[in-house]
């Protein structure tokens, strides 16, 4: 029955081939019906042996009470952007296959299987990022995504060579001392590179700003909650981190340093793709400390984060060299969102720093607190910056020359459509979006017991282990 | 022979990251890099490799099972068909760079790419 | 006062939509809270306690809320009022009237409660507020709110992490709680969370390493505003540095330094004499009038800073009392100057001239408030600076008061330059049809001076305030009965003193009614060599007008350069890391080489 | 030293060993030179020999489906989209499309030092 | 030159993790004991039920049927891999053909024309045909499947490319493809209808090494490789036409 998650997106996917726009219009179907079948049909505490085979032997999928509030955003998050992009002809089956891979992704429970699930994800991201000839870009994160998935399956098979099994569950079984914190290397070079967190982050900027308006919202959000959820899996539930300290200090420089390279760029996208980069990081950083508190808290960061970065991103796309002056909505919707990534008050971005702040305080870390505060202050400085230059810029002269995509057809439909230049699914998704913001800033509970949940349940592994023992359909 | 295997899967590995650091042109960093996929392929078959062991297929000469480890193979199996699909893609990003900034030589993509911004 | 923030929250929504039946009415709706607001809160008995959107005990009202909620209001009131007209040369008048009125909301909200996070939440809010008000002003006012919103947001987020420092200490954010405990913790820690929770107040009052966004800001806000922005907001930094001053058991805290003073008062003093030097020679050197007030109000700062941190019962009545007439005096001087602009549509001082035949009662209001500023009675000015000084000298504190000294002499200095460039001299041609500002603005602009000189010559109302929150924190109050204040070198009758002021008033007015009039000569009167001169700025009274003083410091060193050159080392490294990004996946593995032998490294 | 040569030749005594010792070392060749010659076309085909000879190892390595599978699409498939990707690239060069003169000249342009 | 110095640096950092600290925590070569490895109840088939000897052309009617035990784990153990790895090449032949059809200037790859080699092509086509069918019909008897097969397809129609210039892959290859990677899905369905759970084989499973044995093992691989021999061919002209 979960396995339709998967199965639904992968045969709207493979029968939408011939027709060139109609994964475009699949894929919004596709969203709903994996919500709906979230929503009513599927209860967490759950689990699949695919063709029936015992978990140790076969692929087990798990919905347990931690995947299924994942399921849940990335799918809403998938519904949204098929509502708000502007998909050209072939890639609305990509995005389709995408949904089947991260709801894969999040559901799997076998560690080989997540090693397709993420090539599949790569794949799919190196294509996306060739969009609106990025060629470049795309070619850089190829070779490196490649050697990042190379080290993937390494670990992967390096544990079924020690446990005898690829099944997660099993593995955390083995028993050489010494050969757990090897495995975990190589998935950690992965996730470095994949979490792009500096310096293995590098290739993002070149990736996310080539001015598409789904590149960044498909690979920054979605896949970034997919692989935030399997990174915790592993790392939080199966094994332990290998030297968390070391983890937390990488993340730590990563903030600072995509905040200053924020500050220096001229191009929206940049800018935004480097404030991505250190949310990202900030994230690793307070999950690299595995304590419940602070494991919430971070993902409730993550929640925000991707929320806010999903309306700027969508919104910076579209936004060509234009002001707001002629269009208010998409303006407070991104103003919104910009004081909700800065953390200010009646957005959820203050609880999100706020609980972040006082967890950490209460685990007597107080390196990190510091290194958020200063990076809100130079984030501060430039998302100010954009946002009154976008506010209070005239129509004509543009202070800030914008993006690279301004000769191809950009440049064309901002003269005939100057005063409505972003589509109308946009503006209701970016609106929505931007309330949802309000709305947890005024009752932050609504996310932050559900996090506590995924984070209580994360950090022990034993019902999880059983789950799988009692096996089922 | 023990162990030499791993090692030449290694000594390729480590050949394959050479190139991608060394080599400029973005062809050589492709071709390093399907380098890797083959080493990374051998690696994982020989690990499941047993001394003494058949193909593991049932057959008239092998009618019973004194096999080799056959899941590695299979994974194998997937890791090439994988590699592939990475590789066609990385060609055809290739065309498209060449197209774009009519080199493959990433100082002159970076000069031309500095005249455009 | 929950039910007035409630009615305040929802007046933002209404003054922006009556804004768009009439972008008159926005202002007025803000009025009629203002008043509603001053009404309540002058009538409320200090103590009471209530909670706020169902958080219980939130809301603490003592008698420094009470005290600085009544300024707020009344420079929001005069805002209002004399915005009513003035709205109509607003950039965005709906986004103007409904982000004036959240201002307002958060301020209140800063002064009305003792729950750090509450409090730093409204901080944040008026902050928001504001910062989406003064990119409506002048084209560098974009530039400016970069200023703005970094410098505060250092304040308050140092402000916020010593929050969590005490929180994770002591397991409360409501700041009386924790007061009692903090003498009891380590020196360094206590260091630490004074530094950082007064670093909001530094930041905001414009005290010296963080002072620079002043003239900006100031300079280049819509020009109403900035008399908030002077008079009120910059009172919420000094509302700070006295909620810890006096929670804090300071004088406990630190070990006695020098003149009975502890070491960390000492520090603050010094910051404060500072932000006096740099605030007055600055103000010397500007040449447009509202950068000039801006650096003033830096000066005063330092004044308020000074007397707050003195901690006794002369001293610290001073600063409050300070504080109250710097906010009146500032937002006359800066209503009387947005409507100079209003009229003549410049704020550069050697663009005007002679306005006081044109404008009287601006005029008016400028001079009595620029003898607030300076210090001089009657007004409430002199009152503050002469209970100021009465600490000093009594403490035996002399540099301090060389420094204060200064300031004021300074201050007689840079305050005449406006009087002489805007008002005095001769009338400009282009200025030949200026008219009076229209009544509304007028009104708010006497109320204003009605009460500097009410409450300069019978202090009792404002030094009751003072001395309910100097009997709250513990503190002996200050000694006073009717008009005569007592310090502990002497007293002063400010009744006397308006007396013989008034005396010499007559006299002098007596003198010039019969002495014969000077006569009037117009510029292009006067040539040389036979050549008539037309360039009359040559002539202007405002040019060159201090050349004598800004030559001794010419080539000074200017923080707003420091910090921009800091910025510009932080942007040289962004610049690395995009160089970085821009490398092919030849540099990435070998990042990832780095990365890898970390790991290994770490491992042993 | 005497006993490594024992192992050696005790190691040497199985004509698979020594099959896959070449073919190791032959692979290492290939390998080694497809990185660093300067002509694309030599390190295309070098790397299709040494998919071809990992084919013989995998055969050695009795994983007879890898090898089947490794024959025709490591070897063969990928190999061929790379010549037609380089081909392209080549024609772009100029016109007429003698793939091997061009690639000298575009690709010693590019490949050098 | 330096270049060339860092890059053994930093494949000798890669060597030095691999050889020093990877290398010990893994098995000598070839003394891999099976028993604690699931593989081995995969190879006696008897992950369900209690340990049996599987013998060639005898044994009937076990969990799974296909003699070819790589073939038994790729396409039914973890025949959910396979799907995704199916997926991977037709997200690849997508990408490609979304690349390709954005290329500026068309520049076809054209070839002199060979009179042998049409000829000679004419004549082997069909035997390359056969060959590609024949290696995933018996993928579950012999070396081979799915993969290989289409490949060889695949390899096929580029000889075609290369004899004749006019030659291009119709839309029938998009129809193929789509035609047999929903078929998978669907297969997988009917598991789920059949047997209660996706990509569950339904399907009785005959006689060890018969040719119709296995259950559906070799009608996932035959429509593996039918969409694996579209796909790639339709990856090679879209390169060829761009």
């Amino acid at each position: 029955m979960i396995a339709l998650l998967i199965a639904i997106p992968l045969a709207f996917a493979f029968a939408s081939i011939p027709h060139e726009r109609l994964g475009r219009y699949f894929l919004p179907f596709a969203a709903l019906f994996n919500l709906v079948c979230l929503f009513f049909f599927m209860q967490p505490e759950q689990i699949l042996e695919i063709g029936k085979w015992p978990a140790a032997y076969g692929i087990v999928l798990v919905l347990d009470s931690v995947s299924y509030p994942f399921l849940i955003f990335v799918n809403l998050l998938i519904l949204l952007m098929s509502l708000s992009a502007t998909l050209e002809n072939r890639y609305g089956t990509l995005m389709l296959v995408l949904t089947a891979a991260v709801n894969g992704i999040i559901l799997t429970g076998d560690f080989f299987n997540s090693f397709v699930f993420l090539e599949i994800i790569s794949v799919i991201a190196y294509i996306v990022a060739a969009h609106k000839d990025n060629a470049l870009g795309a070619f850089k994160y190829l070779i490196f995504g490649g050697i990042g998935g190379t080290m993937y399956l390494i670990g992967a098979v390096s544990v079924y060579i020690k446990a005898g099994t690829l099944n997660m569950a099993y593995a955390s079984f083995i028993t050489d001392p010494l050969a757990v914190p090897i495995i975990c290397i190589f998935f950690l070079i992965t996730f470095l590179v994949e979490l792009k967190v500096l310096p293995l982050g590098l290739w993002a900027p070149d990736v996310y700003s080539n001015g598409s308006s789904f590149t960044p919202v498909a690979l920054g959000s979605i896949v970034t909650v997919s692989l935030v959820y399997l990174f915790s899996r592993i790392f939080l539930n199966i094994f332990d981190l290998p030297s968390p300290e070391l983890v937390g200090i990488l993340a730590m420089v990563s903030i600072i340093f995509a905040e200053l390279g924020a500050l220096k760029q001229k191009n929206l996208g940049r800018a935004l793709s480097f404030a991505t980069i250190s949310g990202i990081s900030t994230v690793v950083a307070a999950l690299s400390i595995q304590e419940t508190e602070v494991v919430s808290a971070a993902y409730f960061y993550l929640f925000n984060d991707v929320i806010s970065k999903f309306i700027l991103f969508t919104l910076s796309a579209y936004l060509g060299k234009r002001g707001f002056k002629s269009n208010k909505t998409a303006g407070i919707a991104f103003t919104f969102a910009s004081l909700s990534v800065i953390g200010f008050p009646m957005f959820a971005g203050f609880w999100a720093k706020y609980y972040l702040l006082k967890a950490l305080f209460q685990v007597d870390s107080y390196a990190l607190p510091a290194v958020i505060l200063i990076a809100a202050v130079i984030e501060a400085g430039y998302l100010i910056r954009w946002n009154i230059d976008l506010w209070y810029k005239d129509e004509e002269e543009s202070v800030l020359e914008h993006g690279k995509d301004t000769e191809n057809e950009e440049g064309i439909e901002s003269i005939e459509e100057i005063d409505d230049f972003v589509p109308f699914g946009a503006q209701v998704v970016t609106l929505i979006l931007a309330l949802t913001l309000v709305v947890i800033g005024f009752m932050p509970n609504l996310i932050h017991d559900q996090t506590m949940n995924i984070a209580n349940n994360v950090l022990d592994f034993r019902p999880y282990f059983d789950l799988i023992l009692r096996g089922g359909m | 022979m023990s162990n030499i295997i791993y090692y030449v899967s290694f000594i390729l590995l480590g050949i394959g990251i050479y190139g991608i650091v060394s080599q400029k042109n973005l062809f050589k960093q492709l071709i390093s890099l399907s380098i890797i996929d083959t080493a990374v392929n051998i690696f994982i078959v020989a690990l499941g490799y047993v001394q003494g062991g058949e193909a593991p297929i049932y057959s008239a000469i092998t009618p019973v099972a004194n096999f080799v480890d056959p899941l590695p193979q299979a994974l194998v199996l997937t890791a090439i068909v994988i590699g592939v699909g990475t590789l066609a893609l990385g060609s055809i990003l290739l065309i498209h760079i060449d197209e774009k900034y009519g080199s493959l030589d990433p100082d002159e993509i970076r000069d031309t790419r500095e005249v455009v911004e | 006062m929950q039910s007035l923030l409630v009615y305040l929250a929802v007046g933002v929504l209404v003054s922006y939509f009556l804004s768009m039946i009439s972008k008159h009415l926005g202002p007025i709706v803000l009025l009629a809270l203002s008043l509603y607001g001053l009404f309540t809160v002058w009538n409320m008995p200090t103590g009471t306690v209530e909670s706020l959107f169902g958080f219980e005990d939130i809301l603490q009202f003592t008698a420094l809320s009470k005290y600085f909620s009544i300024i707020t209001l009344i420079v929001f009131s005069c805002y209002a009022f004399f915005n009513i007209v003035w709205i109509s040369k607003a950039k965005r008048p709906h986004a103007f009237s409904a982000l004036s009125t959240l201002t307002l909301f958060g301020t209140l909200g800063v002064f009305l409660t003792p729950h750090l996070i509450a409090l730093y939440i409204f901080w944040e809010i008026a902050v928001v507020a504001s910062l989406f008000i003064v990119p409506m002003g002048k084209e560098e006012s974009k530039k400016a709110t970069i200023w703005y919103i970094v410098i505060s947001s250092i304040g308050s987020y140092m402000f916020l992490y010593g929050t969590f420092l005490l929180y994770s200490k002591f397991g409360t954010f409501n700041l009386f709680e924790i007061s009692g405990d903090i003498a009891s913790e380590s020196m360094g820690f206590k260091w630490l969370v004074s530094l950082l929770l007064l670093g909001a107040g530094i930041a905001k009052s414009g005290i010296f390493p963080l002072h620079v966004w002043l003239r900006n800001v100031h300079g280049n806000a819509p020009d109403t505003f900035s008399a908030v922005l002077s008079g009120q907001l910059v009172k919420m930094g000094s509302y700070i540095i006295a909620l810890l001053l006096g929670v804090f058991p300071i004088a406990t805290m630190f070990s006695h330094f020098y003149a009975g003073v502890n070491v960390f008062s000492y520090v603050l003093i010094w910051l404060g004499n500072i932000s006096i030097l740099i605030g007055t020679f600055m103000a010397i050197k500007q040449n447009d009038m509202k950068m000039l007030m801006a650096y003033s109000t830096v000066a005063n700062g330092g004044y308020i800073l000074i007397g707050l941190s003195l901690l006794d019962q002369v001293g610290f009545a001073g600063g409050l009392f300070h504080v109250i007439n710097h906010a009146l005096a500032a937002t006359m001087i800066f209503l009387s100057f947005a409507a100079v602009v209003y009229r003549t549509g410049t704020t550069k001082i050697d663009e005007m001239g002679g306005l006081i035949f044109k404008m009287p009662v601006t005029f008016v209001t400028y001079l009595v408030g620029i003898i607030s500023i300076a210090g001089i009675p009657p007004t409430s000015g002199f009152v503050s600076k002469w209970m100021i000084f009465q600490s000093l000298i009594s403490k035996g504190m002399f540099v301090t008061a060389m420094f204060a000294f200064v300031g004021s002499i300074g201050s007689f200095l840079y305050v005449f330059r406006p009087l002489a460039g805007v008002f005095l001299g001769q009338l400009k041609r282009k200025d030949k049809d200026v008219k009076e500002a229209p009544v509304i603005m007028l009104i708010p602009m006497l109320i204003l001076v009605a009460l500097t000189i009410l409450w300069g010559v019978f202090p009792q109302q404002v030094l009751v305030w003072i001395t309910d929150v100097q009997k709250q924190f513990g503190m002996e109050p200050f000694r006073f009965d009717g008009t005569v204040l007592y310090s502990n070198l002497g007293h002063w009758n400010s009744w006397t003193v308006f007396v013989m002021f008034m005396v010499g008033f007559i006299i002098a007015a007596i003198i010039y009614i019969l002495m014969p009039k000077g006569k009037k000569i117009p510029l292009d009167d006067q040539y040389t060599s036979g050549e008539f001169l037309h360039n009359f700025d040559l002539y202007h009274y405002a040019t060159k007008y201090y050349a004598f003083l800004e030559r001794e410091y010419e080539g000074h060193p200017s923080f707003e350069d420091w910090y921009a050159s800091i910025v510009n080392v932080l942007k040289a490294i962004g610049k690395g890391v995009d160089y970085l990004v821009r490398r092919t996946a030849s540099a990435y593995t070998f990042w990832m080489a780095v990365v890898l032998a970390l790991l290994l490294w770490v491992r042993w | 030293m005497t006993e490594f040569f024992e192992k050696l030749v005790e190691i040497l005594k199985d004509p698979l060993n020594v099959i896959s010792l070449s073919v190791s070392g032959l692979m290492i060749i290939f390998a080694f030179f497809a990185v660093e010659t300067k002509k694309i076309v030599d390190s295309l085909i070098s790397l299709s020999a040494v998919s071809l000879l990992s084919v013989l190892l995998f055969v050695v390595l009795k994983a007879p489906d890898v090898a089947i599978t490794e024959a025709a699409v490591g070897s063969g498939i990928a190999t061929a989209v790379m010549i037609f990707a380089l081909w392209k690239i080549d024609s772009k060069a100029d016109s007429d499309n003698q793939p091997d003169k061009k690639a000298d000249k575009q690709l010693n342009k590019a490949g050098e030092k | 030159m330096m270049r060339r110095v860092w890059a053994i640096l930093v494949a000798g950092v890669f060597l030095y993790f691999l050889i020093a600290q990877f290398l010990p925590i893994i098995p000598d070569f070839g003394n891999a004991d099976m028993f604690l490895r699931v593989s081995f109840d995969i190879i006696s088939k008897s992950t369900t039920s209690n340990y049996n000897v599987v013998e060639f052309k005898k044994s009937k009617d076990l969990e799974d049927g296909s003699a070819n035990v790589v073939t038994s784990i790729v396409a039914n153990y973890r025949a959910f891999d396979t799907l995704g790895e199916v997926t991977v090449l037709f997200c690849a032949a997508i990408g490609v053909g979304i690349l390709a059809s954005v290329l500026k200037p068309k520049r076809k790859i054209e070839f002199e024309e060979h009179r042998v080699l049409r000829i000679s092509t004419g004549i082997i086509f069909p035997l390359i045909l056969l060959f590609g069918v024949y290696i995933f019909i018996h993928g579950h008897l012999s070396p081979g499947g799915g993969f290989p097969g289409g490949t060889t397809i695949a390899l096929g129609v580029l000889l075609l490319m290369l004899s004749n210039n006019e030659f291009k892959v119709t839309p029938v290859a998009k129809h193929i493809e789509q035609v047999a990677g929903a078929g998978y899905v669907v297969i997988g369905l009917m598991g789920l209808a059949i047997g209660g759970v996706f990509l569950m084989n339904f399907l009785p499973t005959g006689v060890v090494g018969n040719l119709f044995s296995g259950g559906v093992v070799p009608i996932v691989y035959i429509l593996i490789g039918f969409k694996v021999g579209a796909e790639l061919s339709s990856v090679v002209s879209d390169l060829r036409e761009g």
